[in-house]
């Protein structure tokens, strides 16, 4: 169930480089969001950003109903957000879509493949999986070394494979070239990032199961627009709405 | 005070109504609010068979605006008769069902498929929908097409039928009038207005579609010109929207001419925008010195320039 | 990084120039910047005889946007000629005449004038202001008599014809096509769109002149599409204009297929606009991979659609 | 000579009802600013309040190159502007227009007649005035009680009348009903707010020298765009632009 909210900044704080980490606070509703949610944030006045901007929900504090947001500042709308400072409300709605089932899955070891802006909810993630029992590796894209954020985040949960486009820290290559490399026992992937990134990912582990989480551009973020639509695999000729039915998918549900 | 007003087909609670293609068919929306409020619901465009529509990007932001080029995606009238009406029939809400086509047969058979339930309460014809080949504006850009394509369908519609008129034409009082002596009932505008946004990294345009219908605030001038003109030229009803993100601005409408709005965009930017201005009508009618919604429809044509400082 | 651009009449040591009405003859802005700086001046539309204009309030604002309703305020050609280019023929900038009329004749006289002098390099015909009652508009939005007016001005005009297209049409291409088949040697596009803004107090329009022709960021998709649109229908070349405010606005027109630009609306918001856009340029294009404005021109129609998130 | 340039925030108050004081600190230019000139306020974001925001000036403070501007808020112009903080920049022209040409005029007792948001400008020219040695006195209109500002800063040059629409604080009425009342002895009067009221007090004391200034709706405010003309009362068919030539004029120069 959405909510739509006025949500509290309680800290905010650069990570690395354009990289805003956030904390908001709202009511109850909040608690129930899941790893792979989003949160569709009014970042503009009504003139400017007329758009909700969609960010994943990237760690949730349960018992303070706080959500914690990592975002790269690109455009108008996210520069906005991070010019809003500590005691600012946000028009939130929340959570949107469909996280990552991993109620409903029965997992030992997982791998997490996370892309720049794709790494946030990834942390939510590893940190429920954690609290599952499953054992946790993770490998992390980033662009270059500035753009790094939550290594040692990532690595209380497991091992954790830093790579960078340019090899100025970590390992040098694409994630899936660390695949190729390192060889990581899992039962089920879990990826989030730029699409190029999941369709690399999705080929290299075809023959395993796992999870991707898009982007698209939107327009409601709740399911009303056809904005967000992605065609589906099953050749049914259908298609899913990212907001509401995604943005996470079963690897080879939708074509990337 | 009285917000109530009453259109062929249509006894609305008050002028207050969610535009087509910007509410889906109200589910999501019903888990955000109780849609009992609403004065009616003009529901996504449906066409014969279900359409999948454009390749994404879909939508693109602008200064106060939005582009959007969702194609008609729908699941055919059918489906929606089957999957979506019934819950529509829950509440106590008209439903306005938007029909879109290729042909003038296209639009004569969504008609007559929706004239076979009972809730859907009026037609409202888009032959204004910019972001299809082929099919639906060039009805919308030429009035003796505009004139068929109403004729044909009021020939079939057991329920009036509105004719949604697109802004991107020479002459709108032209095309109204078209329309009227057709035999409308009433009149929607306006359609979005044909827009391109270029991606500077990609080097082509952002919306797969090339194009895109412009809506949101950055509209809303244009909108108001031609509700005020075409208003002068033909007798029957308008629903106006485009642009509308306040009562203030659904005050500027009724004065304009409309006589009951439709609340697209600013959905996006607020899913509660719809209860919010019901909310706020009362006190701003009062405000400006109106005993009701009908008290200012059309209220903007009789007063003689005055200057800045004396208003 | 190379921003000169050469087009009919014009050696451009940059594409940005400002555009008519929004610039006078330019001495107010002298006294803020160097106009030596500009690409072009475009100077206020001229009439044959003085004119005073409509009645004021002659400007409303909207939502990224303005409504305006000078009504071609001019002292008349003569005296611009007398009074205006002598001081603008200071400056080592080409000079656009912007032209008005409410008759086929009055445009002839006015460019026959103009062509008296040495300072004028261009034309530009406005056959697009929405803000008088009678002439100007009507040229703009027939074909025909778009035709007519350009071919018997090109008769009299010792220097290049652009012709100023307005939005408020059902298809621009035809438009650019009839005046390019009378000879016209660049257009210039787009004017204001007609708008209104009602004032809820005085319950009237608050424009004197009831509407106003909208400007600024809210109507620039309106105007990337049409500069697209008529670049794939014409080979003239296009002076684009409607809400550029940045560099990179500039780079979006220059893509759609303009090979320069005119700035209208942001003066107001920022009277230095003009400099600071010319002096982001550079970077802007080098940004993008571009290596001078010339080769940005026309680029947004050559990439095929690919993903959002892979650009 | 006008000047575009950021000039800081340094004080802000409420002093009435909607009504704010605001000091701003720039640089040079701005001691050369005459009363009875304004200040053109960049006040949006380039998407809301496109257009600037035309704000006379009520007070400059040359040694340290301060202007005081006070403005009622009434739209999203102003509405903005008062949600300015001290220490923020805004993008000011300055200064614009013409103002009360005192240092051309030989006066020995003055008039000043300032009704609402009219009333500002008044201050600076009284200040001036009393430089120079002119006997001022001061008639100051406002709706009601709580709109009531500047008394005192008035009292300090000469005798001041308060008058209210309704009564609730000083002389009950309009600005004129207060003139058939009192008589005052003046050579020149000085009259700035609503166009109805510069109309009636122009009738009142037709037989009198005097200045007016005027408002109108503005696109530029440097005089390039047209959108502020008043025709001449001189039956020459001619034009003046309110941002150039005004916004005070002399006494039946301009229609009003
Ligand atoms: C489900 C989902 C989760 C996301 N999670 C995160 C996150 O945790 N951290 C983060 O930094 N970013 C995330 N993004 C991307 C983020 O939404 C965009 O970076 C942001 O919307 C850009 O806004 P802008 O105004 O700064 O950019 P602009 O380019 O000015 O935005 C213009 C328009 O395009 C849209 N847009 C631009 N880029 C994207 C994009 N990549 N995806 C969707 N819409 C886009 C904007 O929302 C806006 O409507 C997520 C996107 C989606 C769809
Ligand atoms: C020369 C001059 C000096 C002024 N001095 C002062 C002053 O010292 N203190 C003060 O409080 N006000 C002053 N005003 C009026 C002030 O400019 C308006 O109150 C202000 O522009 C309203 O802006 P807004 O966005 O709040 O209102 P909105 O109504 O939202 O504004 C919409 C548009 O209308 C214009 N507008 C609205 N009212 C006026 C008006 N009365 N005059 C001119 N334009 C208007 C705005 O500038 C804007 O472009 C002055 C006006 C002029 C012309
Ligand atoms: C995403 C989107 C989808 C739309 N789909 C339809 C549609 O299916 N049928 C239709 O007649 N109008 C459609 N419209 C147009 C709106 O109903 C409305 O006329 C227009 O957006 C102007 O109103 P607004 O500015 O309030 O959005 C759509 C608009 C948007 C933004
Ligand atoms: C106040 C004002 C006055 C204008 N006067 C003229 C004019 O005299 N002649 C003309 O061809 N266009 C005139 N225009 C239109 C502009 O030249 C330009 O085409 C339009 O404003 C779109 O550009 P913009 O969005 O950058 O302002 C005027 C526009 C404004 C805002
Ligand atoms: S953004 Fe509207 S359906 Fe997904
Ligand atoms: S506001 Fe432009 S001339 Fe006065």
């Amino acid at each position: 169930m959405i909510n739509k909210q006025m949500m509290t900044i309680v800290k905010k704080e650069q990570i690395a480089k354009d990289t805003i980490e956030m904390q908001i606070c709202g009511t109850s509703i909040v608690s129930s969001a899941e790893p792979g949610q989003f949160v569709h944030i009014n970042v503009g006045d009504g003139n400017s950003n007329l758009l909700r901007r969609p960010i994943s929900i990237a760690d949730v504090n349960k018992g303070e109903q706080m959500i914690t947001i990592i975002f790269k500042v690109i455009g108008s709308g996210t520069d906005q957000l991070s010019r809003c400072i500590v005691g600012e409300e946000l028009d939130v709605l929340v959570p949107c879509g469909k996280g990552y089932p991993i109620k409903s899955l029965s997992i030992t070891k997982a791998l997490l493949i996370g892309g720049g802006i794709g790494v946030p909810p990834l942390y939510y993630l590893a940190k429920q999986l954690q609290e599952k029992g499953v054992e946790v590796t993770s490998i992390l894209g980033f662009q270059t070394k500035e753009n790094v954020f939550y290594q040692s985040e990532f690595e209380q949960f497991g091992p954790c494979h830093i790579v960078t486009d340019d090899g100025s820290y970590g390992f040098k290559g694409y994630v899936t070239d660390l695949l190729d490399k390192e060889s990581v026992e899992f039962d089920y992937f879990f990826s989030c990032g730029p699409t190029g990134m999941l369709k690399a990912v999705s080929k290299r582990l075809e023959n395993h199961k796992g999870y991707v989480s898009i982007e698209q551009r939107m327009g409601c973020g709740i399911g009303a627009c056809y904005a967000c639509v992605v065609p589906t695999c099953d050749e049914s000729n259908g298609f899913k709405k990212i907001c509401k039915d995604g943005p996470v998918f079963r690897v080879n549900e939708v074509v990337l | 005070m009285s917000l109530q007003t009453t259109l062929p087909g249509l006894s609305l609670k008050n002028p207050i109504m969610p535009a087509s293609g910007c509410f889906g068919f109200g589910r999501e929306y019903s888990e955000l609010f109780d849609l009992n409020q609403l004065g009616a619901i003009i529901i996504k465009a449906a066409t014969k068979e279900g359409r999948y529509g454009n390749q994404t990007p879909r939508v693109a932001e602008t200064s106060s605006g939005m582009l959007n080029a969702i194609g008609l995606q729908n699941p055919g009238v059918d489906k929606i008769i089957d999957n979506e009406l019934p819950f529509l029939a829950n509440y106590d809400v008209p439903i306005i069902a938007n029909v879109a086509g290729s042909s003038v047969e296209e639009y004569v058979e969504v008609t007559k498929a929706f004239a076979r339930t009972s809730t859907v309460k009026a037609i409202e014809l888009n032959i204004s929908c910019p972001n299809v080949k082929e099919g639906g504006i060039q009805f919308g850009m030429d009035p003796e097409l505009a004139n068929e394509v109403t004729r044909r369908v009021k020939e079939v519609s057991h329920v009036p039928v509105y004719v949604k008129l697109s802004p991107n034409v020479s002459n709108i009082g032209a095309m109204a009038k078209a329309v009227e002596a057709a035999g409308a009932d009433g009149l929607t505008m306006i359609n979005t207005l044909t827009g391109m946004q270029i991606n500077l990294s990609a080097k082509r345009p952002l919306l797969a579609n090339k194009t895109g219908g412009l809506s949101g605030p950055a509209i809303k001038p244009i909108a108001v010109r031609m509700i005020y003109e075409v208003r002068q030229q033909v007798s029957i009803p308008i629903i106006g929207m485009g642009g509308i993100m306040t009562a203030e601005d659904v005050l500027e409408f009724l004065l304009a001419g409309a006589n009951a709005v439709a609340i697209g965009t600013a959905n996006f930017n607020n899913p509660m925008i719809c209860p919010e201005i019901i909310k706020a009508l009362p006190s701003v009618l009062n405000k400006y010195g109106f005993e009701s919604v009908e008290d200012a429809i059309g209220k903007g044509h009789e007063n003689e320039h005055t200057d800045l400082s004396r208003t």
